[in-house]
Protein backbone atom coordinates (compact mmCIF):
# COMPACT_ATOMS: atom_id res chain seq x y z
CA UNK A 1 0.00 0.00 0.00
CA UNK A 2 1.11 3.17 -1.13
CA UNK A 3 0.19 6.58 0.60
CA UNK A 4 1.48 9.77 -0.71
CA UNK A 5 0.23 13.26 1.04
CA UNK A 6 1.28 16.45 -0.02
CA UNK A 7 0.36 20.11 1.25
CA UNK A 8 2.83 22.44 -0.85
CA UNK A 9 2.19 25.97 -2.63
CA UNK A 10 3.82 24.96 -5.56
CA UNK A 11 1.92 23.98 -8.29
CA UNK A 12 1.90 20.14 -9.26
CA UNK A 13 2.52 17.57 -12.13
CA UNK A 14 -0.55 15.42 -11.99
CA UNK A 15 1.70 12.81 -14.46
CA UNK A 16 4.38 12.37 -12.94
CA UNK A 17 2.76 11.44 -9.35
CA UNK A 18 0.45 9.00 -11.30
CA UNK A 19 4.22 7.35 -12.64
CA UNK A 20 5.53 7.57 -8.67
CA UNK A 21 2.49 5.77 -7.94
CA UNK A 22 2.20 2.90 -10.09
CA UNK A 23 5.87 2.11 -10.81
CA UNK A 24 6.14 -1.50 -10.14
CA UNK A 25 2.82 -2.41 -9.11
CA UNK A 26 2.00 -5.15 -11.55
CA UNK A 27 -1.66 -5.36 -11.01
CA UNK A 28 -2.71 -1.90 -12.06
CA UNK A 29 -5.44 -2.05 -14.00
CA UNK A 30 -7.15 1.12 -13.33
CA UNK A 31 -6.04 4.66 -12.51
CA UNK A 32 -8.53 7.14 -11.68
CA UNK A 33 -7.72 11.09 -11.20
CA UNK A 34 -9.39 13.51 -10.09
CA UNK A 35 -8.05 17.58 -10.15
CA UNK A 36 -9.80 20.52 -8.79
CA UNK A 37 -9.37 23.89 -9.82
CA UNK A 38 -9.91 27.87 -9.46
CA UNK A 39 -13.22 28.27 -11.37
CA UNK A 40 -12.72 31.75 -12.69
CA UNK A 41 -16.43 32.68 -12.16
CA UNK A 42 -18.02 32.07 -8.94
CA UNK A 43 -21.27 33.05 -7.63
CA UNK A 44 -21.76 35.49 -11.36
CA UNK A 45 -18.98 37.25 -10.41
CA UNK A 46 -15.27 37.43 -11.65
CA UNK A 47 -12.49 35.72 -9.18
CA UNK A 48 -9.42 37.34 -9.64
CA UNK A 49 -7.45 35.66 -6.94
CA UNK A 50 -8.05 32.68 -4.11
CA UNK A 51 -5.74 32.09 -0.88
CA UNK A 52 -6.27 28.87 0.84
CA UNK A 53 -5.52 28.74 4.71
CA UNK A 54 -4.70 25.73 6.32
CA UNK A 55 -4.21 24.03 9.85
CA UNK A 56 -0.70 22.79 9.30
CA UNK A 57 0.11 19.22 11.24
CA UNK A 58 -3.82 18.56 11.32
CA UNK A 59 -3.74 19.04 7.60
CA UNK A 60 -1.41 15.89 7.18
CA UNK A 61 -2.92 14.00 9.61
CA UNK A 62 -6.49 14.27 8.43
CA UNK A 63 -5.51 13.87 4.46
CA UNK A 64 -3.74 10.60 6.06
CA UNK A 65 -6.12 8.95 7.71
CA UNK A 66 -8.83 9.27 4.94
CA UNK A 67 -6.36 7.48 2.16
CA UNK A 68 -6.49 5.05 4.95
CA UNK A 69 -9.84 4.44 4.98
CA UNK A 70 -9.84 4.25 1.55
CA UNK A 71 -7.54 1.57 1.69
CA UNK A 72 -9.08 -0.70 4.15
CA UNK A 73 -12.13 -0.15 2.51
CA UNK A 74 -11.65 -0.83 -1.26
CA UNK A 75 -9.23 -3.08 -2.88
CA UNK A 76 -7.00 -0.19 -4.02
CA UNK A 77 -3.25 -0.67 -3.77
CA UNK A 78 -2.29 3.31 -3.83
CA UNK A 79 -3.25 6.98 -3.32
CA UNK A 80 -1.71 10.16 -3.63
CA UNK A 81 -3.16 13.22 -2.52
CA UNK A 82 -2.00 17.10 -2.86
CA UNK A 83 -3.86 20.12 -1.71
CA UNK A 84 -2.31 23.27 -2.56
CA UNK A 85 -1.95 26.59 -0.18
CA UNK A 86 -1.40 30.06 -0.35
CA UNK A 87 -2.44 32.15 -3.22
CA UNK A 88 -3.48 31.08 -6.62
CA UNK A 89 -4.80 32.59 -9.51
CA UNK A 90 -7.72 31.55 -11.89
CA UNK A 91 -8.09 28.51 -13.37
CA UNK A 92 -5.00 26.61 -11.35
CA UNK A 93 -5.12 23.52 -9.62
CA UNK A 94 -6.38 23.21 -6.11
CA UNK A 95 -6.20 19.77 -5.48
CA UNK A 96 -5.06 15.81 -7.11
CA UNK A 97 -6.37 12.85 -5.86
CA UNK A 98 -5.05 9.83 -7.62
CA UNK A 99 -5.78 6.43 -6.85
CA UNK A 100 -4.42 3.25 -8.59
CA UNK A 101 -6.17 -0.48 -8.06
CA UNK A 102 -6.93 -3.57 -10.20
CA UNK A 103 -10.52 -2.75 -10.73
CA UNK A 104 -12.17 0.13 -12.38
CA UNK A 105 -15.49 0.71 -10.18
CA UNK A 106 -12.72 0.55 -6.78
CA UNK A 107 -10.63 2.93 -7.77
CA UNK A 108 -13.88 5.42 -8.30
CA UNK A 109 -15.30 4.85 -5.80
CA UNK A 110 -11.93 5.29 -3.21
CA UNK A 111 -11.47 8.34 -5.17
CA UNK A 112 -14.70 9.69 -4.73
CA UNK A 113 -14.71 8.77 -0.71
CA UNK A 114 -11.60 10.58 -0.29
CA UNK A 115 -12.68 13.48 -2.28
CA UNK A 116 -16.09 13.69 -0.19
CA UNK A 117 -14.34 13.52 3.29
CA UNK A 118 -11.54 15.26 2.20
CA UNK A 119 -14.19 18.63 1.65
CA UNK A 120 -15.89 17.66 5.14
CA UNK A 121 -12.78 16.69 7.68
CA UNK A 122 -9.57 18.70 6.02
CA UNK A 123 -8.85 21.78 7.55
CA UNK A 124 -8.72 24.34 4.64
CA UNK A 125 -10.15 27.80 4.05
CA UNK A 126 -10.55 29.30 1.05
CA UNK A 127 -11.12 33.24 0.30
CA UNK A 128 -11.92 34.53 -2.90
CA UNK A 129 -10.56 38.08 -4.56
CA UNK A 130 -13.14 39.40 -7.44
CA UNK A 131 -12.42 41.59 -9.59
CA UNK A 132 -12.62 45.16 -7.53
CA UNK A 133 -10.43 43.49 -5.00
CA UNK A 134 -12.45 42.42 -1.97
CA UNK A 135 -12.28 39.78 -0.58
CA UNK A 136 -14.65 36.85 1.05
CA UNK A 137 -14.35 33.69 3.03
CA UNK A 138 -15.92 30.99 0.75
CA UNK A 139 -18.75 29.51 2.52
CA UNK A 140 -19.33 25.96 3.15
CA UNK A 141 -22.09 24.57 0.82
CA UNK A 142 -24.45 22.75 2.68
CA UNK A 143 -23.98 19.70 -0.18
CA UNK A 144 -20.59 18.67 0.85
CA UNK A 145 -21.88 18.17 4.31
CA UNK A 146 -24.23 15.74 2.99
CA UNK A 147 -22.03 14.40 0.16
CA UNK A 148 -20.23 11.71 3.37
CA UNK A 149 -23.76 10.54 4.42
CA UNK A 150 -23.85 7.75 1.10
CA UNK A 151 -20.62 6.24 2.03
CA UNK B 1 -3.20 24.19 33.64
CA UNK B 2 -2.57 25.70 30.42
CA UNK B 3 -4.16 25.12 27.66
CA UNK B 4 -2.92 26.30 23.72
CA UNK B 5 -5.72 27.85 21.52
CA UNK B 6 -5.94 28.06 17.85
CA UNK B 7 -8.18 30.08 15.68
CA UNK B 8 -8.15 29.91 11.39
CA UNK B 9 -10.00 31.39 9.08
CA UNK B 10 -12.61 33.90 9.61
CA UNK B 11 -12.81 32.65 13.22
CA UNK B 12 -8.94 33.69 13.31
CA UNK B 13 -9.86 37.97 11.39
CA UNK B 14 -12.64 38.40 13.73
CA UNK B 15 -10.88 37.60 16.72
CA UNK B 16 -7.78 39.53 15.94
CA UNK B 17 -5.18 37.15 17.31
CA UNK B 18 -3.81 33.80 15.52
CA UNK B 19 -4.46 32.14 18.98
CA UNK B 20 -3.78 32.19 22.64
CA UNK B 21 -2.76 30.36 26.25
CA UNK B 22 -5.64 30.20 28.88
CA UNK B 23 -4.93 29.25 32.45
CA UNK B 24 -7.72 26.90 33.47
CA UNK B 25 -8.56 25.11 37.12
CA UNK B 26 -9.13 21.58 35.96
CA UNK B 27 -10.40 19.55 32.74
CA UNK B 28 -13.52 20.74 31.04
CA UNK B 29 -15.18 20.35 27.72
CA UNK B 30 -14.49 22.27 24.82
CA UNK B 31 -17.71 24.14 25.49
CA UNK B 32 -16.91 24.99 29.34
CA UNK B 33 -13.85 26.73 27.50
CA UNK B 34 -15.94 28.81 25.26
CA UNK B 35 -17.58 30.17 28.88
CA UNK B 36 -14.49 30.97 30.05
CA UNK B 37 -13.49 32.75 27.03
CA UNK B 38 -16.65 34.41 26.53
CA UNK B 39 -16.62 35.69 29.74
CA UNK B 40 -13.44 38.15 28.26
CA UNK B 41 -16.18 39.64 26.17
CA UNK B 42 -15.79 40.95 22.42
CA UNK B 43 -15.10 39.38 20.22
CA UNK B 44 -14.68 36.19 22.23
CA UNK B 45 -18.66 36.27 23.01
CA UNK B 46 -19.74 36.68 19.05
CA UNK B 47 -17.32 35.07 17.62
CA UNK B 48 -17.42 32.06 19.76
CA UNK B 49 -21.11 31.44 19.98
CA UNK B 50 -21.49 31.13 16.08
CA UNK B 51 -23.64 27.76 15.65
CA UNK B 52 -21.35 26.51 12.62
CA UNK B 53 -17.70 26.81 14.91
CA UNK B 54 -15.88 23.55 14.75
CA UNK B 55 -13.33 22.49 17.20
CA UNK B 56 -10.61 20.19 16.99
CA UNK B 57 -8.58 18.54 19.86
CA UNK B 58 -5.12 17.89 19.21
CA UNK B 59 -5.37 18.31 15.57
CA UNK B 60 -8.22 15.85 15.35
CA UNK B 61 -11.56 16.74 14.28
CA UNK B 62 -13.63 16.88 18.10
CA UNK B 63 -16.87 17.77 19.79
CA UNK B 64 -17.43 20.76 22.07
CA UNK B 65 -18.94 18.00 24.29
CA UNK B 66 -15.51 16.41 24.40
CA UNK B 67 -12.69 16.69 27.41
CA UNK B 68 -9.69 18.93 27.36
CA UNK B 69 -6.83 18.36 29.53
CA UNK B 70 -3.76 19.58 29.82
CA UNK B 71 -1.00 20.18 27.61
CA UNK B 72 -4.00 20.17 25.07
CA UNK B 73 -3.87 21.72 21.41
CA UNK B 74 -7.21 23.00 20.73
CA UNK B 75 -8.55 24.76 17.68
CA UNK B 76 -11.47 26.44 17.18
CA UNK B 77 -12.40 27.84 13.36
CA UNK B 78 -15.19 28.02 10.65
CA UNK B 79 -16.96 24.60 8.54
CA UNK B 80 -13.90 23.72 6.58
CA UNK B 81 -13.94 24.56 2.38
CA UNK B 82 -10.66 23.26 0.48
CA UNK B 83 -10.81 20.68 -2.09
CA UNK C 1 -19.76 21.43 -25.54
CA UNK C 2 -16.20 19.61 -26.36
CA UNK C 3 -16.21 15.94 -27.41
CA UNK C 4 -12.72 14.18 -29.19
CA UNK C 5 -12.37 10.79 -29.82
CA UNK C 6 -9.35 9.57 -30.83
CA UNK C 7 -8.66 5.31 -31.81
CA UNK C 8 -4.75 5.44 -32.11
CA UNK C 9 -2.16 2.62 -32.32
CA UNK C 10 0.70 5.02 -30.46
CA UNK C 11 0.26 5.62 -26.79
CA UNK C 12 -0.78 9.01 -25.66
CA UNK C 13 -0.27 12.00 -23.23
CA UNK C 14 -2.65 12.43 -20.73
CA UNK C 15 -1.75 15.85 -19.81
CA UNK C 16 -2.07 17.56 -22.88
CA UNK C 17 -5.36 16.06 -23.65
CA UNK C 18 -6.50 17.56 -20.31
CA UNK C 19 -5.25 20.89 -20.88
CA UNK C 20 -7.18 20.66 -24.41
CA UNK C 21 -10.36 19.61 -22.91
CA UNK C 22 -10.09 22.59 -20.03
CA UNK C 23 -8.59 25.34 -22.52
CA UNK C 24 -10.92 28.19 -22.41
CA UNK C 25 -13.95 26.81 -20.22
CA UNK C 26 -14.12 29.21 -17.66
CA UNK C 27 -16.22 27.52 -14.78
CA UNK C 28 -14.27 23.60 -14.89
CA UNK C 29 -14.12 23.08 -11.64
CA UNK C 30 -13.59 19.29 -12.15
CA UNK C 31 -11.59 16.88 -14.03
CA UNK C 32 -12.10 13.39 -13.71
CA UNK C 33 -9.49 11.20 -15.65
CA UNK C 34 -9.67 7.35 -15.94
CA UNK C 35 -6.76 5.41 -17.56
CA UNK C 36 -6.98 1.82 -18.18
CA UNK C 37 -3.08 -0.29 -18.35
CA UNK C 38 -2.34 -3.40 -19.93
CA UNK C 39 -1.53 -5.72 -16.42
CA UNK C 40 1.48 -7.77 -16.26
CA UNK C 41 -0.39 -10.34 -14.93
CA UNK C 42 -3.62 -12.31 -15.91
CA UNK C 43 -5.14 -14.99 -14.68
CA UNK C 44 -1.99 -15.84 -12.71
CA UNK C 45 0.18 -15.94 -15.59
CA UNK C 46 2.73 -13.28 -16.90
CA UNK C 47 1.10 -11.36 -19.99
CA UNK C 48 4.19 -10.63 -22.33
CA UNK C 49 1.84 -8.54 -25.06
CA UNK C 50 -1.63 -7.17 -25.93
CA UNK C 51 -2.70 -7.09 -29.51
CA UNK C 52 -6.31 -5.25 -29.91
CA UNK C 53 -8.08 -5.08 -32.91
CA UNK C 54 -11.31 -3.18 -33.55
CA UNK C 55 -13.82 -2.30 -36.36
CA UNK C 56 -12.58 0.99 -37.62
CA UNK C 57 -15.55 3.27 -38.57
CA UNK C 58 -17.81 1.62 -35.79
CA UNK C 59 -15.70 2.29 -32.96
CA UNK C 60 -15.05 6.04 -33.84
CA UNK C 61 -19.13 6.46 -33.87
CA UNK C 62 -19.47 4.31 -30.95
CA UNK C 63 -17.20 6.28 -29.04
CA UNK C 64 -18.68 9.07 -30.08
CA UNK C 65 -22.07 8.22 -29.52
CA UNK C 66 -21.58 7.08 -25.60
CA UNK C 67 -19.82 10.33 -24.89
CA UNK C 68 -23.12 12.49 -26.61
CA UNK C 69 -25.31 10.40 -23.68
CA UNK C 70 -22.99 11.14 -20.97
CA UNK C 71 -22.97 14.71 -22.00
CA UNK C 72 -27.04 14.85 -22.40
CA UNK C 73 -27.24 13.05 -18.92
CA UNK C 74 -24.83 15.18 -16.39
CA UNK C 75 -23.90 18.90 -15.91
CA UNK C 76 -20.60 18.08 -18.11
CA UNK C 77 -18.40 20.35 -20.67
CA UNK C 78 -16.20 18.09 -21.90
CA UNK C 79 -15.26 14.25 -23.08
CA UNK C 80 -11.99 13.27 -24.44
CA UNK C 81 -11.84 9.28 -25.23
CA UNK C 82 -8.68 7.64 -26.53
CA UNK C 83 -8.30 4.35 -27.14
CA UNK C 84 -5.21 2.33 -28.38
CA UNK C 85 -5.24 -0.33 -30.56
CA UNK C 86 -2.63 -3.03 -32.30
CA UNK C 87 0.19 -4.34 -30.08
CA UNK C 88 0.70 -3.14 -26.52
CA UNK C 89 3.20 -4.24 -24.22
CA UNK C 90 2.95 -5.12 -20.29
CA UNK C 91 1.94 -1.56 -18.24
CA UNK C 92 1.53 0.23 -21.29
CA UNK C 93 -2.19 2.58 -21.15
CA UNK C 94 -4.94 1.29 -23.11
CA UNK C 95 -8.01 3.59 -22.80
CA UNK C 96 -8.12 7.10 -21.63
CA UNK C 97 -11.67 8.96 -20.55
CA UNK C 98 -11.11 12.85 -19.45
CA UNK C 99 -14.36 14.32 -18.30
CA UNK C 100 -14.34 18.15 -17.42
CA UNK C 101 -17.66 19.64 -15.32
CA UNK C 102 -18.56 22.46 -12.76
CA UNK C 103 -18.90 20.17 -10.07
CA UNK C 104 -17.26 16.68 -8.90
CA UNK C 105 -19.97 14.49 -8.66
CA UNK C 106 -20.96 14.84 -12.15
CA UNK C 107 -17.71 14.53 -13.60
CA UNK C 108 -16.97 11.28 -11.68
CA UNK C 109 -20.47 9.67 -12.67
CA UNK C 110 -20.61 10.40 -15.98
CA UNK C 111 -16.59 9.10 -16.14
CA UNK C 112 -17.89 5.84 -15.05
CA UNK C 113 -21.03 5.89 -17.27
CA UNK C 114 -19.04 6.06 -20.19
CA UNK C 115 -16.31 3.32 -18.85
CA UNK C 116 -19.14 1.07 -18.23
CA UNK C 117 -20.61 1.81 -21.84
CA UNK C 118 -17.81 1.45 -23.40
CA UNK C 119 -16.48 -2.11 -22.33
CA UNK C 120 -19.94 -3.44 -23.21
CA UNK C 121 -20.90 -1.64 -26.45
CA UNK C 122 -17.27 -0.44 -28.36
CA UNK C 123 -15.79 -2.71 -30.96
CA UNK C 124 -12.60 -3.47 -29.37
CA UNK C 125 -11.29 -7.15 -29.40
CA UNK C 126 -8.19 -8.16 -26.45
CA UNK C 127 -5.90 -11.15 -27.43
CA UNK C 128 -3.34 -11.73 -25.41
CA UNK C 129 0.33 -13.16 -24.91
CA UNK C 130 1.39 -15.68 -22.19
CA UNK C 131 4.94 -15.89 -21.40
CA UNK C 132 5.16 -18.83 -23.26
CA UNK C 133 4.46 -16.86 -26.56
CA UNK C 134 0.96 -18.75 -26.77
CA UNK C 135 -1.88 -16.40 -27.54
CA UNK C 136 -5.71 -16.16 -26.86
CA UNK C 137 -8.64 -13.98 -26.94
CA UNK C 138 -9.66 -11.99 -24.13
CA UNK C 139 -12.99 -13.57 -22.73
CA UNK C 140 -15.55 -10.58 -22.24
CA UNK C 141 -16.79 -10.48 -18.53
CA UNK C 142 -19.84 -11.04 -16.85
CA UNK C 143 -19.27 -7.97 -14.91
CA UNK C 144 -18.67 -5.92 -18.01
CA UNK C 145 -22.51 -6.42 -18.94
CA UNK C 146 -23.84 -6.27 -16.00
CA UNK C 147 -22.26 -2.41 -14.80
CA UNK C 148 -24.28 -1.05 -17.70
CA UNK C 149 -27.56 -1.77 -15.18
CA UNK C 150 -27.30 0.51 -12.82
CA UNK C 151 -27.68 3.46 -15.42
CA UNK D 1 -29.12 -8.00 -53.67
CA UNK D 2 -25.20 -7.85 -52.00
CA UNK D 3 -24.95 -7.53 -48.58
CA UNK D 4 -21.30 -6.78 -47.55
CA UNK D 5 -20.89 -9.01 -44.11
CA UNK D 6 -17.58 -8.73 -41.93
CA UNK D 7 -15.93 -10.89 -39.44
CA UNK D 8 -13.83 -9.60 -36.52
CA UNK D 9 -11.47 -11.19 -33.96
CA UNK D 10 -11.72 -14.87 -32.75
CA UNK D 11 -14.72 -14.97 -35.25
CA UNK D 12 -13.01 -13.82 -38.20
CA UNK D 13 -10.05 -16.12 -36.97
CA UNK D 14 -12.24 -18.98 -37.11
CA UNK D 15 -14.04 -18.48 -40.10
CA UNK D 16 -10.57 -18.14 -42.16
CA UNK D 17 -11.79 -14.38 -43.55
CA UNK D 18 -12.18 -10.97 -42.60
CA UNK D 19 -15.28 -10.98 -44.61
CA UNK D 20 -17.16 -11.91 -47.97
CA UNK D 21 -20.78 -10.93 -49.76
CA UNK D 22 -23.29 -12.58 -50.15
CA UNK D 23 -26.21 -12.19 -52.65
CA UNK D 24 -29.91 -12.87 -51.56
CA UNK D 25 -33.22 -12.61 -53.18
CA UNK D 26 -35.07 -10.03 -50.95
CA UNK D 27 -35.08 -8.56 -47.45
CA UNK D 28 -34.02 -10.56 -44.31
CA UNK D 29 -32.86 -10.44 -40.76
CA UNK D 30 -29.56 -11.22 -39.40
CA UNK D 31 -30.93 -14.48 -38.40
CA UNK D 32 -32.01 -15.37 -41.47
CA UNK D 33 -29.16 -14.62 -42.83
CA UNK D 34 -27.03 -16.99 -40.47
CA UNK D 35 -28.88 -19.59 -41.87
CA UNK D 36 -28.58 -18.94 -45.59
CA UNK D 37 -24.74 -18.61 -44.68
CA UNK D 38 -24.61 -21.73 -42.70
CA UNK D 39 -25.91 -23.68 -45.47
CA UNK D 40 -22.74 -23.49 -47.03
CA UNK D 41 -21.46 -25.73 -44.08
CA UNK D 42 -18.09 -25.54 -41.92
CA UNK D 43 -17.13 -23.27 -40.73
CA UNK D 44 -20.03 -20.63 -40.91
CA UNK D 45 -22.33 -23.19 -39.27
CA UNK D 46 -20.45 -23.81 -36.08
CA UNK D 47 -19.56 -20.16 -35.88
CA UNK D 48 -22.64 -18.41 -36.55
CA UNK D 49 -24.28 -20.69 -34.43
CA UNK D 50 -22.56 -19.21 -30.50
CA UNK D 51 -24.78 -18.29 -28.65
CA UNK D 52 -22.99 -14.96 -27.40
CA UNK D 53 -22.69 -14.09 -31.12
CA UNK D 54 -22.93 -10.13 -31.66
CA UNK D 55 -24.07 -8.72 -35.10
CA UNK D 56 -23.88 -4.66 -36.00
CA UNK D 57 -25.80 -3.11 -38.87
CA UNK D 58 -24.13 -0.33 -40.39
CA UNK D 59 -21.74 0.32 -37.51
CA UNK D 60 -24.62 -0.05 -34.92
CA UNK D 61 -25.07 -2.84 -32.62
CA UNK D 62 -28.23 -4.53 -33.96
CA UNK D 63 -30.12 -7.51 -32.60
CA UNK D 64 -30.34 -10.66 -34.76
CA UNK D 65 -34.30 -9.65 -35.28
CA UNK D 66 -33.42 -6.79 -37.04
CA UNK D 67 -34.03 -6.21 -40.86
CA UNK D 68 -31.21 -6.15 -43.78
CA UNK D 69 -31.78 -4.25 -46.71
CA UNK D 70 -29.79 -3.61 -49.96
CA UNK D 71 -26.17 -2.06 -49.27
CA UNK D 72 -26.43 -2.91 -45.58
CA UNK D 73 -22.92 -3.51 -43.79
CA UNK D 74 -23.62 -6.58 -41.65
CA UNK D 75 -20.68 -7.28 -39.03
CA UNK D 76 -20.64 -10.69 -36.84
CA UNK D 77 -17.88 -10.82 -33.48
CA UNK D 78 -17.68 -11.97 -30.49
CA UNK D 79 -18.43 -10.06 -27.46
CA UNK D 80 -16.82 -6.69 -27.40
CA UNK D 81 -13.53 -6.49 -24.28
CA UNK D 82 -11.96 -3.25 -24.94
CA UNK D 83 -11.07 -0.47 -22.13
Amino acid sequence: MRISIKVQTKIFDAASEANTLRSGIALTGALVEFTGFVRDVSEGSQVSAMYLEHYPGMTEKSLHNIAEQAISRWQVFGVSVIHRVGRLGPAEPIVYVAVIGEHRREAFEACEFIMDFLKKDAPFWKKEWNEKDEAQWVAAKESDESAVARW
Amino acid sequence: MMIDILYFASVKERMGIAGESVDIEQSITGEGLIDILSDKGEPWLSVLSDSRLLVAINQEMASLEDGIVEGDEVAFFPPVTGG
